[in-house]
Parts: C-alpha cells; structure tokens; sequence
C-alpha cells in the first residue's frame, strides 16, 4: 500500500466534519431553542445517522486500509528468513533545523503492522458499539468528533518514523483522553477527573520530551534509524550514564501514560468518561502507547539492563498492587480499570525481563478481551439504566444473556484459562520471567493472576448470579450495535492467543518470530521442558484456584432485594483489617495528597499572598503612587489655553535652533 | 551658488535674497499664529508658515537644479488641503457647541 | 542685460507684496480681510515660485491653496459669521509680548541658520535636474516612479480627511 | 531693433488685437444677440428700435449703466463692495492670453505664432483665474451685507468649486492624450491625425464623454442658465449682485460674457481641434487668417449654444445640482479619464 498517510488521515477528515457539523447545529439548536444542549433531547435522527455514519465509516475504511496493508507485509515477513525493512514514507518536511530535518513520516514494519492491527478493529468496533451506547446523548456529535480525533492520534502515534511525529500522537491521545474523560462536562467529578489525568501525564511528559531530546543527544537523530544505532551500539557522548538517564527518562514518559508506579492514579477515576471510551482509549490502545513505546526503543534499553530491571520491578509493583484493590471495588467499571492498571504491569514486567515480544503478545491479546469486558460492563450499565454498584446488580445472567456470555469467555480469557488469550500471553510473560531468573518476579506475578482471577469471577459473580438486587430484575439487552461487538471480540479473545502458541505445545511462537526484526530480543535462559510445562500447569492451577474461590465468596450466595447486600461486606469480613485498607485503596491519594500536593499548595499560598501581594504589587503601586505626585505638580502647567501651548513649544524650538546656531 | 546648470538658466537674482523672504515669512506667520485669538486666523498664519517653508523648498530646488524640493511642496500643498478640510470641520463642531472660535475661550484642556 | 533687471523687478515686487500683505493678515482685525490678504501674498508667492522655474508649483499655488483651501476658509467664516475678532481686550499680556519677541528672535534666528546653511550638492537626494523649460512631465514621471508610495499614502490620507470632515461636521453622530 | 523691443511690440499687438475683438466687436454684439434671441425662442421681436434691427441696443445699455447713480449699501463693506466686481472682472479678461486663437501669421519677416502667451502649465493658467473669479462673487456676497447676496455667493463658490473637479478631470484626460498642458500642443494634436481613420483627431470624438461633462460644467463654471442659481431672481432676488447698481453692475456682466466666450473658447480649443479644420493647412497671412476665422466660428457655435440653452432650460434646484457634480459628473469624469488612458495605452489616440 503505497499511501500510508492515509491511516491517520481519514479519522482526521471524519473528526472535522463531524465536528463542523455538531458545532454548527448545536449553535442552530441554542437558536432556535434558548439555551445551548438539552440534557436527554437526543439529536434528531439524520444528524445522529450523520455522526455515526462518518464516525464509523471514517475509521472503519481506516481499518480496511490498514490491513490492506499489513497483511501483505506481515505474510511478506512471516516468509522472510530476517523480515522485511521496514515501510518509510515521508509526507513532507516539517521541521529543519541547520542541516537536520524532522519529516512528517510514517512507518510500517512488524511492531507497527501489530499495533495497527489491533487498534484499528477494536477501535471500530467500538466506534460501532457507540453508535448504540450513546444514542441517547445530546453530545453525540461531540463525541463521535473527539473518538475520531484520537483515532487519528492513536494511528499517528503508532505508525510514526520518528520520536517527534510519536510524541505529536502521544499528546494527541492525552488531549482526546482527557476530552472524553470529561464528557459529562456538567459533573464535577468527570471534570476533575479529566484534570487529573491531564496532569499526571503531565508528570509523564515531562520525563519524554527531556527523553526525546537525550535521544538526539546520544544518536544525533531522534527518528527511529536510532534503533539499528542503538543496536549496532552506535552512540555519541557518554555512553552508559547517557543511556540509562535517557531510558529512566523515557520509562517515566511510559508510567505516565501506562498508568505505572505512582502515575497509575489518574486511570481509576478516567472511568467518569462514556464506557466505549474506557474500553477504547483506557484498555484497550492509548494506555498500552507505553508498552509500544518500550518495545520500540527496545534496543536502546537493552543497553541498560538495571533500567530494564527497575522497569521489570516496577511492572511487577503496580502489577500485584492494583490487583489487591481490585479486590475490593464494588464499582464494575473500577474493577475493570484497577486489572487494566495490573494487566499493564504484567506487560512492564514482561518488557523489564527482556520478553518485549511477551509483551507486545500481552498487549494485543489483552485489547481484545479487557476491551471485551469494558463493553460488557458498559451493556450492562445500559441495562441497569447507569448503574454501576455491582452490590445492586446480580442475577442479570438470564436477563442479559448475551452480554453474560461474552463477558464470561473475555473473564475466562483474562484469568488466563487454557487454551484462551490470555492464557497463552499471560503464560509467555511469566515463563519468560521464570526463564530469566527473576524467580521473586516470577513469584509475584504468579499470585498476581490468582488475584486477577478471583476479581474478575467476583465481577462476574456479583453482577450475573445469585438474586437480582435493586432494579436488577427489569433490566433488558442491549441493541444490536452493542451485542455484535461483544460477540467479535468474544470471538477474537478466544483465538488471538492462536498467533503465539509456544513450541513446546505444538505451536510456532509466531508472534515473537514476527516481532524479531522490529524489536529486541536479547538472550533469555532456557528452560527444561519439564519444567516449562510444570509451570503452566502451576499458573493454570492459580487461576482455577481464584475462580473458585470467587464463586465460593460470591457466587451461590443471593441476597435481599434492597440495595447493599452481605456480599458486598463479605470481603471485609472475610479479610480484616488488611481488606480494609486494600478497600481504601491502600490511601494512595491520601498519600499523595499529604506529601506532594498540600506542601505545594501551602508553597503556592506563600508566593501568593507573600511574595506577589506585598512584594511585586507593592513595587507597582508604589511607582503609581510616584507618577501621580509628579502629575499632581505638572498639572499646574497646563493653563489649557492653546496659545501658551504653542508659545512653549516655540521656545523649545528657538532654543534647539539657537544651539544649532552656535554649535 | 550653483552656478549656470545645464539647462537652467542662471539665477538673475541671489537666492539669499529667497530665503530671507521666506524666513520673514515664516516669522510673521509664527507671530500670528502665537498673537491671534480667533481660531481661523491662527490656523491662516500657519497655512502662511506652510508656504513660507514652501518657498524655502522651492529656492533650494532652484539652486540645486533638482526636482526633489518641487515634489515635497507638492506634497505639502495636498497635505495642506487634508488639513484645512478636517481643521475647518472641527471649527464648525466647536463654534456649534461654543458658540465662539476664540480659543481663550475654549480652554477644555484644563485640569 | 533687461532680463537680469526685469527679473530683479519682479522679485523684489512680488516679495514686497507677499511680505506686506502677510503683514496685513496678521494685523487684520476681520477674519474676512486677513483671508483675502493672504490670497495677495499667495500671489506674490506663486510669482516668486516662477522665478523659482517652478511654474507648475506657482499654478497649484493659485489653484489649490487660493482657489480652494482660503476660499474653504472664507466659506467656514461666512458660515460662521464672524464679524470682528472679539472686541474685549486681549487679557494676556504676557503672551503677547513674548510672542512677539519670540517670533520675532526665531525668525532672525532661521533667517541667519538658513543663510549659513551650505546648500547640499545637486543630487544627493535625487539625481534629477530641473529640465527646463517645460519640466511637468519630468515631475509627472518623478511622482509615479521614485514618489508613488508617498502618492498613494497621500491619496489615502486625502480620502480620511473627507471622511472626517463629513463625520465632524455632521449635526448628530447616527 | 532689438529682439527684445520686438517681442515686446509683438505681445502688446496681440494683446491689443485680443480684447479689441473681444471687449470691442464680440461682448457688444453678445448683448444685442442674447435679446434677439431670446425673442426669437419667446416668439416676440426683441430689442428693434436702437439703430437697425436695434443693434445699437447695447450702446444703449452700457451708456445708461454708465449714467446710474452708483449706490453702496449702508453697512457694507465699502472695500471689498468696491474692488468685488474687480476680482471678478479681471480674470475674465485675462482669461484669454494663452488661448490660441489661431495658427500663425507671417509678418514684418517674423513668424508669429497666435497665442498671447503660450506658457507651459496652459490649461492650469486658466483654471487658476477661474477659481479666483469665485472670489469676486463670495466678496460681492459677502461686502454687500444681505442674505440673499450672501446665499448667492456661498452657493456660487460651492457650485464652482464642485464642477472646477469634475471639469478638471475631464480636461486632464484632453492632456493625456496630447501628452502636454500647452494649448497649443492640445490644438496641434488635434490637426495632428485622425481618429478611427475617417474622423478628425478632435477629441469630442475619442472623449465624447469627458466633452459632454466639459460642456455642461462649462455652463455651471459661469453661472449660466441652467445653473444660474447664484442669481436666482426667483429665490435670491437677484443673488450675489441684489445690492450692486450702475457700472459696478456692469462689471458683473460683463463678467458673465467675458466668462462665457472665454469657455466657449476653451471648449473650441480643448475638444474641437481649436484653429485646425481637416484638410486645412494655413500658411502665410492668409492661411493665419483662415484659422482665426474657424477658430472663430467654432467659438461663435458655443456661444450660440449658450445663449440657446439659456432661453429652452429651466433651472436646476441646489441640491439637485450638487447632486449632479458630486456624484455624476466626477465619477462619470473618472471613468472617462481611465478609458482614455487604455485608449491611449494602446495607441488608439
């Protein structure tokens, strides 16, 4: 395919249009009728069927476009003995400084050709699954323009040549994402939340562009020619130092985005945007940017193996850490983001031990089945008419079959049951981690799915068996445009693991073989067979393990129809004090609070009422002051007559002329 | 003194003489534009400073054999008209509110 | 040689009667008068300008400055109505006297400067001489090559001061 | 004798020939002519008892103007009452020195080009002397103390300043195309070619536009009928001169016709190739007298239509004139100026 430009390009297009076309007719609506939106007047119909019509159709023709041209280059690889270099084209130059140029171009080679994959279906069906979702909504244009804009993000960040070009989609992605987030812009709470992943990125950001500019420090270049240096070793200045501070550097870029270490807190409450935007932009792509991020700059990493290591320990960290208060969420949607939040650390882990094809596998299987179960969750929300307490939900199986279904093959495909996804790419990421040594790192992850399975049946449980609670018993499937996506997606968490079945089981990792040319892959010991399968089989224990436990706390159990039932306590019951505290979600944002943003504000009030007030002001009135004492004395001089004007400046002029004379 | 140009006849009078007339000019019309009262009137003396400094141009374009000082009393003279035509209209507005041109009068610029 | 003494004639005619007549403008109690005397000196001027080989200059003196601006003057005078300038004393003394002892020293003053002044060398500004004796073509060439930015500049300002005027002069601002 | 003596004596003999012509056999004659015809457009005799067919009439006029007591109102302004008719007077008469009216004549061994005075700003010259004329009627206006001569001098000094645009936007393009301000050149132009091959290079024919506004501001310019409006008897008694009487009054008419042959003339020289006729080619005494006789005759057509459209129009309301010249006749005088230029640009003209 010759015109890669135009993946990115026509989302962009549908953005603008839907865009006009929303701003234009809201203005026409507050006309006509006083006042700008109408909470729950929908739109009229041709406006919503023109919204949905381009919104879908730009990013769908988008997807059709993109594996028109992957697929052929993937087969084109997969049948290379070293994979085929990589597709550059440059659109045009946009900046250049003295003699080094950054162009506006876009790349093809296998890690892209996987990204794209991915992002373009889940983000059309998405864009479908919305068309349903937001039906309702008076934003609807608004809204359909914003997810275009991120596709066109997204892609951009995806298929870009150069670190530039990625950091223009990097803040592009960040920009819808806090757009979207703060939807509802009429509740607080979505505001806020809106502001608070805007800022953590910040924080992210900030650690990328000083990584940018370390790049072209190292390398002289920052687009991605800088990858075959970094693998040739090809470095500029002081080497070793340079390279970890940049990795470091870049790594807290990646936490940002990825909702790592301390920098997870914004992904939780970006659970107040629409749910499709969750499942779209907070599951399943824009938050896995970090990953793809890491994985590209794989071999520059790979020179820094205590970086990779911290990157290893810290997906470990937040990995176990958001598991734990997964636990204890009664909201079904903060669930799903605290086990995005972990599923992201499993991939950081997988990267920090050297299996960045684990972990790329991880992120593709994990789109499919966490975007899965964020768009069950959302019909389930629609369902329950926007309920999201699962302590009011219960006993919807039989309501909402289908929704059911799907939602339970994606939960299944998450614990990581034999042979789903997640399985399979969950398995690589720990085997890879086992076979690297890091046998604690192992460890941890390990328990880390047990968890994952117990959160995710106790999500099923809670919502789907038992009685129904609160208004749980008139709840009603959801339109096509919904249950059709969930079923693909189902469908695609059941067999996407297919593309990485190790060898031992008969398979080819294709996907490691696939990713070889485009990232690093630096030696991992081997294994012995025997006890690669033992561990397997150990890991698929675990996971039985957690589901069981799940249906033992929560499944059987049926509860009263008034709202908050015995479940809902039952883990505290069951777990004291140390529950207690995972169910305040270990006091991070008290934490943060206390350390970080109360010494600031207390820093800010100072300059504020201190140095600004007294100080800076005190200068400007003073000098005020000054000028309206040499007005009061001027003023005496001017009579306001004309003449004496004229006669003065005369003077003036008889004098200069006079100097003139006898100079 | 330029002496016979090529092309321009040779000056039968001294171009001093020129100047001093415009300087005297130019004198009378300052003396008028400080004494007078009226409005009108001192705006004519100033039209007189105008054209006093249009013969200086004049005189030294002669004596320089060069169209340049012609040009710029040309420009002048429109510029002149601009401001006659807008200094007059503010004449009228002011008489209208004041009733009177004189500017001892109308003394608004007072503190 | 005749010329020579005719020429000297005029001048020192024309000057005496720009100079007089300036005199009488400025001693002038009727504004009505002080126009017409200034229309006398422009006479005198536009004479002396065609000594000056400026004859073009001496017609847009007559046409443009007397036939148009001072008859705007006289036109604004008889609108106005104004008889004699206002008969009460002038109550500022001070004013007039140093007005005329500063007039009177700023124009002895310029009168020596500009008489010290060297006269620059032909064509420092610019390289065209006068071509005598039928030079409006040459200023026509002269005023749309090295003086048309200044043309339209002018142009421009002429149209804003039509514009003003009208607005100033309108009875209420709609 | 002396080059110098001799074209002093050559100036003064066509300046002698010139107002002789025109203050002696022309104005006179003018008089008796107007009356005469307007009787003839009335359908009544006219002036027929003064001499035969009454064409001493005029002698008689100016004798008893010449006879009237001469009255200056009480508070006017004696000065400029007295001079007024002056400043009006003056330029109508020297109006006429740099017309040529006619080629040259070969005398007493010199050629004498017929032009009083052939300066190089021509046409300015006599836009300039118009433009003082006005003062002549504001002052009259003004000295005489009286509104309604008041009234007739501002509006004669706003009319004539409005079409003096109009008039001088179309003579402008008359220079374009002769590539001169001389009249003489303008005239020399004219015989010079022919426009679209079978018409004389006149330009009424390339600038039939620029003309017509010519003419007809002509008309304003000189306060004919029918923009008389500074002497409308009907509003303003009889405008800018109510207060004047005897010879002073007769200044002021004479004035008017002076004015009257004087763009008569201009129009002659300026649109209908002056002296020139096609095909005619004067040398010598006889050739010169030729082309005054043309010149002439084109002159006398003018004035003819001046007196015929005074006696066939009625007058114009003020605002109805100011109307014409600001908004009409400037911008029609523009586009006239822009055509000519294309047509000069492309060597049409």
């Amino acid at each position: 395919m010759k015109q890669l430009w135009l993946i990115p390009a026509l989302p962009l297009a549908g953005f603008l249009l839907n865009g006009l076309v929303a701003l234009v007719a809201s203005s026409m609506r507050a006309e006509k009728e006083s006042g700008a939106d109408h909470p729950g007047v929908p739109l009229p119909y041709a406006q919503r069927l023109f919204h949905g019509v381009v919104g879908v159709g730009s990013v769908g023709l988008a997807a059709v476009l993109s594996f028109a041209a992957l697929v052929p280059y993937a087969l084109g690889s997969m049948h290379a003995p070293e994979g085929l270099a990589p597709i550059v084209q440059k659109v045009y130059t946009w900046m250049a400084a003295g003699d080094y140029t950054v162009d506006v171009a876009f790349r093809l080679d296998t890690l892209s050709a996987l990204m794209l994959s991915f992002v373009t279906l889940v983000g059309t069906l998405i864009h479908v699954y919305s068309v349903g979702y937001m039906q309702k909504e008076e934003g609807y244009g608004r809204y359909f323009s914003y997810l275009n804009l991120f596709m066109f993000a997204m892609l951009t960040l995806v298929l870009a040549d150069s670190l530039p070009l990625l950091f223009v989609g990097w803040e592009g992605v960040g920009l819808c994402s806090y757009l979207l987030i703060g939807y509802y812009y009429d509740k607080d709470f979505a505001v806020a939340a809106g502001k608070k992943a805007f800022i953590a990125n910040r924080v992210g950001d900030f650690g990328m562009v000083l990584g940018i500019f370390g790049v072209f420090a190292l390398f002289g270049t920052a687009d991605f020619s800088f990858v075959e240096l970094a693998k040739r070793q090809v470095l500029a200045g002081n080497a070793p130092l340079g390279v970890y501070a940049v990795c470091l550097l870049l790594f807290l870029g990646a936490c940002g985005k990825s909702a790592q270490g301390p920098l997870y807190v914004w992904l939780p409450d970006a659970m107040a945007g629409p749910t499709p935007v969750s499942a779209l932009i907070h599951a399943a792509t824009m938050v896995t940017a970090g990953v793809y991020l890491i994985a590209r700059c794989s071999a520059l990493f790979v020179l820094a193996p205590d970086a990779l290591t911290l990157v290893a320990w810290i997906g470990a960290g937040t990995a176990i850490f958001a598991a734990t208060i997964g636990l204890a969420q009664n909201d079904i949607k903060k669930v799903l983001a605290y086990s995005t939040v972990s599923q992201l650390g499993y991939m950081f882990l997988a990267c920090g031990v050297g299996a960045f094809g684990a972990g790329m596998f991880h992120v593709f299987t994990h789109s499919f089945f966490k975007a899965c179960l964020f768009l069950g969750s959302g019909s389930v929300i629609h369902a329950m008419h926007h309920e999201q307490d699962m302590r009011k939900m219960g006993g919807l199986a039989g309501r909402i079959p289908q929704t059911f279904r799907t939602m339970l093959v994606a939960t299944l495909a998450i614990a990581g049951i034999f042979p789903l996804a997640g399985f399979f790419s969950k398995d690589m990421i720990l085997g890879s981690a086992a076979a690297s040594g890091h046998w604690v790192l192992y460890l941890v992850g390990l328990f880390t799915a047990g968890l994952t399975a117990f959160y995710m049946f106790r999500l099923v449980s809670m919502t789907f068996f038992g009685a129904p609670r609160g208004h749980a018993e008139h709840a009603h499937e959801s339109p096509a445009t919904m249950t059709v996506p969930l079923w693909i997606l189902a469908a695609f968490s059941v067999v996407a693991g297919a593309v990485g079945i190790p060898a031992i089981l008969g398979g080819t990792d294709a996907v490691g073989r696939f990713l070889e040319p485009s990232v690093a892959h630096p030696p991992i010991g081997e294994m012995a067979h025997g006890l690669e399968i033992g561990l397997m089989l150990l890991s698929l224990g675990v996971a039985v393990t957690g589901l069981a436990w799940a249906w033992r706390w929560y499944g059987r159990a049926a509860g009263p129809v008034e709202a908050v039932s015995p479940q809902a306590h039952a883990f505290y019951e069951k777990t004291g004090a140390l529950g207690r505290l995972v169910a305040n979600r270990w006091n991070v944002d008290e934490g943060i609070e206390a350390l970080v943003l109360s010494p600031f504000r207390k820093i800010g009030t100072f300059l504020w009422r201190g140095f600004d007030a007294l100080f800076i002001d005190g200068i400007a009135n003073a000098s005020a002051f000054l000028v309206e004492l040499l007005g009061d004395l001027l003023r005496f001089f001017t009579t306001g007559h004309v003449r004496n004007y004229a006669l003065a400046f005369t003077l003036g002029f008889a004098a200069l002329v006079a100097y003139v004379w006898m100079s | 003194m330029t002496g016979a140009l090529p092309g321009v006849a040779p000056m039968a009078v001294p171009p001093g003489a020129f100047l001093v007339v415009a300087t005297l000019l130019f004198a009378i019309g300052l003396a008028g534009a400080l004494l007078k009262r009226n409005a009108l009137s001192i705006f004519l003396s100033i039209e007189l400073m105008l054209n006093a400094v249009n013969l200086l141009f004049l005189t030294y374009a002669r004596m320089r054999g060069d169209l340049a000082g012609q040009m710029i009393v040309f420009f002048v003279i429109a510029v002149a008209a601009a401001e006659a035509a807008v200094g007059l209209a503010i004449f009228v507005a002011l008489f209208r509110t004041h009733r009177t041109v004189d500017v001892d009068k109308i003394a608004l610029l007072k503190w | 040689m005749p010329a020579l003494s005719g020429e000297l004639v005029v001048f020192g005619f024309a000057s005496f009667l720009a100079l007089a007549f300036a005199l009488l403008m400025v001693v002038q109690k009727t504004p009505v008068r002080s126009v017409l005397s200034l229309v006398v000196t422009f006479f005198g001027l536009s004479v002396l300008a065609i000594l000056l080989a400026a004859p073009f200059i001496a017609a847009l003196q007559i046409f443009v400055y007397a036939g148009a601006i001072l008859v705007l003057f006289l036109f604004v005078i008889m609108l106005l109505n104004l008889k004699e300038e206002t008969a009460d004393k002038d109550d500022r003394p001070v004013q007039r006297t140093l007005g005329l002892l500063v007039a009177l020293a700023l124009g002895g003053l310029l009168a020596g400067a500009t008489l010290r002044a060297p006269v620059p060398p032909r064509g420092a500004l610019t390289g065209t001489r006068i071509p005598m004796p039928d030079e409006i073509p040459a200023l026509g060439r002269l005023l749309f090559s090295d003086y048309l930015f200044a043309f339209e500049v002018l142009s421009l300002l002429l149209l804003v001061a039509a514009v003003g005027a009208l607005l100033l002069s309108k009875r209420r601002f709609e | 004798m002396s080059p110098a003596l001799a074209t002093a004596l050559e100036g003064t003999a066509k300046i002698a020939f010139v107002w002789g012509v025109v203050l002696g056999a022309v104005l006179p004659n003018l008089i008796w002519v107007e009356r005469r015809m307007a009787g003839l457009i009335q359908d009544r005799p006219g002036p027929n008892r003064v001499g035969p067919f009454g064409l001493l009439q005029a002698i008689a006029d100016i004798l008893k103007m010449f006879m009237k007591e001469d009255v200056v109102p009480m508070y006017a302004d004696r000065l400029l009452h007295t001079i007024a008719p002056l400043i009006l007077l003056v330029p109508a008469m020297t109006t006429f020195a740099v017309i040529p009216f006619g080629s040259s004549i070969y005398l007493f061994d010199r050629d004498i080009p017929l032009v009083i005075a052939d300066v190089n700003i021509g046409i300015l010259y006599v836009f300039a002397l118009t433009s003082i004329g006005i003062y002549g009627l504001v002052l009259a206006g003004w000295a005489s103390n009286n509104k309604f001569a008041l009234l007739g001098g501002l509006r004669s000094s706003a009319q004539v300043i409005s079409y003096e645009l109009a008039m001088g936007i179309a003579a402008i393009a008359v220079f374009l195309a002769a590539g001169s301000l001389r009249l003489t050149k303008v005239v020399e132009y004219q015989a010079s070619g022919t426009f679209l091959g079978f018409l004389p290079l006149w330009n009424c024919f390339p600038q039939a536009l620029g003309c017509m506004i010519f003419v007809v501001s002509a008309f304003a310019e000189t306060n004919r009928l029918p923009f008389d409006l500074p002497e409308a008897e009907a509003e303003l008694v009889a405008g800018y001169h109510t207060e004047y009487s005897a010879f002073r009054f007769g200044m002021f008419f004479m004035a008017e016709y002076l004015n009257l042959i004087a763009a008569s003339a201009m129009m002659a020289t300026l649109y209908f190739g002056g002296w020139s006729l096609p095909g005619l080619h004067p040398t010598g005494i006889l050739g010169g007298v030729i082309s005054i006789a043309v010149f002439a005759a084109k002159t006398g057509f003018f004035i003819f239509l001046f007196i015929w459209v005074r006696w066939t129009l009625p007058r114009f309301r003020f605002d109805q004139l100011m109307n014409l010249g600001w908004k009409v006749f400037l911008p029609l005088a523009l586009l006239n100026l822009i055509v000519t230029g294309a047509l000069v640009l492309w060597g049409v003209v």
